[in-house]
């Protein structure tokens, strides 16, 4: 049973990676591939977290006097991640503005129609 | 003391500035990139001597490493630092009468903030803050390719957006595990620690690093973006994008390699794949019939022979390697800079469109052909010193392999020197069709194009001037013990 | 932890399904779902900052934009 | 044949997850570099969220870089969709007249528009105190304008006032690193006084940079919903 617990958010993030490359590297849809990309990066964020998490401690936030410092989680990837997700979003709305003027000029979002995207 | 990280701060704050200089008038905001680049040129080069003499390590937020993000300038970050604030001095001087087309207030702001992102990774000695840097870089770059907003501009920008992702996505999973086994994010930190983890998790998660700066790089099977990229986005900007981006990926691979990973094992499959992108470069540019595709394919053939030099490992190699980085940055600049002025009057991509402007635009014809006689390692230019210093280097080690890839690396020259007298000749000695009325004017777009052919020369005749830095910087990838010793103070 | 379990599992089958669907907008409602399922994830592992990051900017203001991406393009995967 | 190479490649990844992920014990204590924020934070920055005190101080410059990058694609954004003026006042009549809210959705929106504004500006100014920061309140805020876009199509948001906004906000932030520099010689260093720890007004410089970020981030996402809507004025 530990087993499974140990492994399930690992599972969770590496699983949301793989499935994000597989539509990357296999859909033709342009939208479809930016949410691959977006899956990728909830992957490596779950992952982060999971690196941070220590079974049995809190968050690392000391507003109940209460708390005691060895009675905490890592903040470092929590903090990380608050700054992978603000990069995510933005690289995917930039990607989406792109994917609307691809549109406009070829009036398809099938890559494999697409001239210059072929590869 | 000039603080480094005004070096950073300086074109984050200009291109904040910018909309509000906008409101006073339209025509200030495109000189306003000058003015930063040429403040950060001159910082650059007021640190060049206090660091030549001593590293500089500050701190952001006044604690000591670990345990804050600093930035360490050693002789390579300074190095690079210098170059790019230079050339993109030069190339933000050429964009003031090239660039035309609305919102040119964004342009500028995102030149200036690609900028930043570059100064930021080579200055860095964080490994989480070299990631945010790299984004910044490679965001700013992904809308600056799409920034004509035709056809191929925003297929290219789509392609490099993709595959760019993938790469910083693979970055950031490298870095999770690192700090997962580590606990720790300063660069210096890791590598004092780097022995006491199991060998092959390191192996894992140094490919995944290396994946991802090798897309931004342009290494043999990760480059499918680059010719697109930089042959639709405007010149000015392949100029920067082959100037100085590409390098920003190859320093990351050798900041990972020699000094985090310290893996020895890697070079020689480092040097091959090197020669491989070289060969595969030069041999597609020598089918193009688009000079910017042309130069986009050179510019990976280019890139494999630093990535040759950097896996030689000696210190002449890897110095051979970081001259061949200031040679090719300084040439391309100038040959994209110099191809763009020419299609811009000529309205046309083609290479025989081309064909007897030397008569007309003598100034930019010859420039360019200095730019191609650099890149391909005539003398007295400087591209010749590097290429000969690159076989040199790999004559010296004396081992069988790499005298067969000096063969290879030969063989990509001469290909290079056939394509690049083709169009020389064509611009010199072919008739002209109907190219009556272009004229060459004089201002800012025929400024940078006259320093850049001048730096070359003067780097050729007189390489001392820049020798003295780069054996520093060659000695700092070298020696990854004081890099350690600067960080976290002798111990 | 069975809910949590739970939660993954669904989580991965959405993420699945997403990448199945023809209609893109039900793709991105049930990548939207993900995001929710990642952000619930996040507080069973003590980070209530980035739960509320990821509810809403991951879940919230994405799909937003996905959607009115979509509208400006096509519905249908073709 | 592009399927195959790609399971292929996603085989040997998948590989490389497995192998790495058992190296890396989940929920064992592995603190290294953290446990002296943990310990320190709050006497060293006065903020109780010690998240809060790990992104606007020990790594403050990241988050400079992060709010960089909103920057960038929202700069980037509107360069790409850029539309000249007389193409977009017919677009603009055209989509108009195609669209109207429900008078639920109108009167609603009126109703809870200050209120999601006031809730956003909660999350922001208590980042050092609770969960929450600039980040989150400034996404908070950029959905209350979603909801008024939602509502009234034919209005949009002054884009003059909100590019000046986020200029200003990200030259405060720039600005309080300079200071940093200034007075005690490094950039962003927290050089206010941090007063009482669990109060409001502690910690220094980390209320007003996330005020700052917080009004930075909510205008440039209602600036990139707004220009892929793509009826600024």
């Amino acid at each position: 049973m530990s087993v499974i617990y140990n492994s399930m958010y690992y599972i969770a993030s590496g699983g949301l990676i793989l499935i994000g490359l597989y539509i990357v590297l296999v859909k033709t849809n342009l939208i479809k591939i930016v949410i691959g990309l977006n899956f990728i990066d909830t992957g490596i964020n779950i992952l982060l977290i999971c690196i941070g998490y220590i079974r049995g401690k809190t968050a690392p936030i000391f507003s109940d006097p209460g708390i005691k410092s060895t009675s905490v989680v890592d903040p470092v990837p929590q903090a990380l991640v608050l700054t992978a997700i603000v990069i995510g979003v933005a690289v995917l709305a930039l990607a989406l503005s792109i994917v609307i003027k691809v549109y406009e000029h070829n009036k398809t979002l099938n890559v494999t129609k697409i001239k210059g995207l072929k590869w | 003391m000039v603080n480094p990280s005004l070096l950073i701060g300086i074109p984050l704050a200009f291109s904040f500035v910018v909309p509000l200089f906008g409101l006073i008038s339209k025509k200030i905001e495109k000189y306003i990139p000058i003015v930063a680049l040429l403040i950060n040129t001159a910082i650059s080069f007021i640190l060049i001597p206090q660091v030549l003499k001593k590293s500089i390590v500050v701190s952001i937020g006044g604690w000591s490493p670990p345990f804050c993000i600093n930035l360490v300038v050693g002789p390579l970050g300074i190095f690079l630092a210098t170059l790019i604030s230079g050339v993109s001095l030069l190339i933000s001087i050429y964009a003031v009468a090239y660039i035309k087309k609305e919102p040119t207030e964004k342009y500028h702001m995102l030149f200036l903030l690609l900028v930043t992102g570059a100064i930021g990774i080579v200055l860095t000695g964080d490994i989480f803050n070299l990631f945010v840097f790299f984004e910044i870089l490679c965001v700013s770059s992904y809308a600056l390719v799409a920034y004509n907003k035709d056809k191929e501009g925003a297929e290219a920008a789509m392609k490099y957006l993709i595959q760019g992702s993938i790469g910083s996505g693979f970055i950031l999973i490298g870095i999770a595990l690192l700090y997962g086994i580590f606990g720790t994010l300063n660069m210096a930190d890791i590598a004092n620690k780097i022995t006491l983890a199991n060998p092959t998790f390191l192996f894992i998660s140094m490919a995944f690093l290396l994946t991802g700066f090798g897309v931004e790089a342009a290494v043999f099977p990760l480059n499918a973006w680059l010719p697109d990229a930089h042959s639709s986005a405007p010149s000015s900007i392949s100029a920067i994008l082959s100037g100085i981006a590409i390098k920003t990926g190859v320093y990351g691979i050798a900041r990972m390699i020699y000094t985090i990973f310290n893996a020895e094992g890697v070079l020689t499959f480092v040097a091959f794949l090197g020669l491989i992108t070289l060969l595969i470069g030069e041999m597609s540019a020598f089918k193009q019939d688009d000079i910017k595709r042309l130069l986009a394919y050179s510019s990976i053939g280019q890139i494999g022979l630093v990535i040759f030099a950097l896996g030689i490992a000696t210190s002449l190699g890897v110095f051979a390697g970081l001259f061949q980085i200031v040679s090719h940055a300084l040439a391309k600049a100038l040959l994209f800079l110099a191809a763009g002025y020419m299609i811009y009057k000529v309205g046309s991509k083609s290479i025989t469109s081309l064909n007897g402007l030397g008569k007309k635009m003598p100034l930019t014809s010859f420039a360019f052909t200095i730019g191609a006689f650099s890149l391909i390692g005539l003398p007295p230019f400087a591209g010749f010193i590097s290429k000969f210093l690159i076989v040199y280097a790999a004559i010296q080690v004396k081992k069988p392999i790499f005298l067969a890839f000096i063969a290879i690396a030969l063989i990509a020259t001469v290909i290079e020197a056939s394509y690049f007298f083709k169009i020389v000749q064509n611009l010199f000695f072919k008739e002209s069709k109907n190219l009556k009325n272009i004229t060459e004017t004089s201002g800012y777009i025929v400024i940078p194009i006259i320093i850049l052919t001048i730096s070359i020369i003067v780097i050729g005749i007189h390489p001392q001037l820049i020798t003295g830095l780069l054996k520093g910087a060659a000695s700092e990838l070298l020696g990854r013990g004081g890099y350690i010793a600067w960080v976290l103070g002798g111990s | 932890m069975i809910f949590q379990l739970l939660l993954i599992f669904i989580m991965i089958i959405l993420a699945i399904a997403a990448s199945m669907f023809k209609d893109l907008v039900n793709a991105v409602v049930v990548s939207a779902a993900v995001s929710l399922i990642a952000s619930i994830l996040f507080y069973f592992l003590q980070a209530p900052d980035v739960a509320m990051a990821e509810a809403a900017i991951g879940a919230g203001l994405t799909t937003a934009i996905f959607i009115i991406a979509i509208r400006k393009t096509e519905r249908y995967e073709k | 044949m592009r399927k195959i190479i790609s399971i292929i490649v996603l085989v040997i990844i998948a590989a490389g997850f497995v192998f790495t992920f058992s190296q890396i014990p989940f929920g064992k204590d592995k603190i290294n570099v953290a446990g002296y924020y943990i310990e320190r934070g709050i006497k060293q920055t006065g903020a109780v969220n010690i998240v809060t005190s790990v992104v606007l101080n020990y790594r403050g410059f990241d988050t400079l870089g992060e709010v960089t990058v909103l920057f960038i694609a929202a700069l980037g954004l509107g360069a790409v969709l850029f539309i000249e003026r007389k193409l977009k006042e017919e677009i603009k009549d055209k989509e108009d007249k195609k669209r109207k809210a429900s008078l639920i959705l109108r009167t609603g929106s009126r109703i809870l528009f200050p209120l999601i504004l006031l809730f956003g500006a909660y999350i922001f100014i208590h980042g050092h105190l609770t969960p929450g920061g600039g980040f989150q309140g400034g996404a908070i805020i950029a959905s209350g304008f979603l909801l008024m876009y939602l509502a009234f199509p034919r209005k949009s948001i002054n884009k003059r006032t909100s590019n000046i906004i986020e200029s200003v906000s990200g030259l405060v932030f720039v600005g309080i690193g300079l200071l940093g520099l200034v007075f005690s010689g490094y950039f962003l260093t927290n050089f206010l006084p941090k007063g009482v720890p669990n109060t409001l007004f502690s910690s220094g410089i980390i209320p007003i940079i996330y005020i700052a970020i917080g009004l930075k981030v909510g205008f440039e996402l209602t600036g990139i919903i707004d220009d892929l809507l793509g009826r600024s004025r």
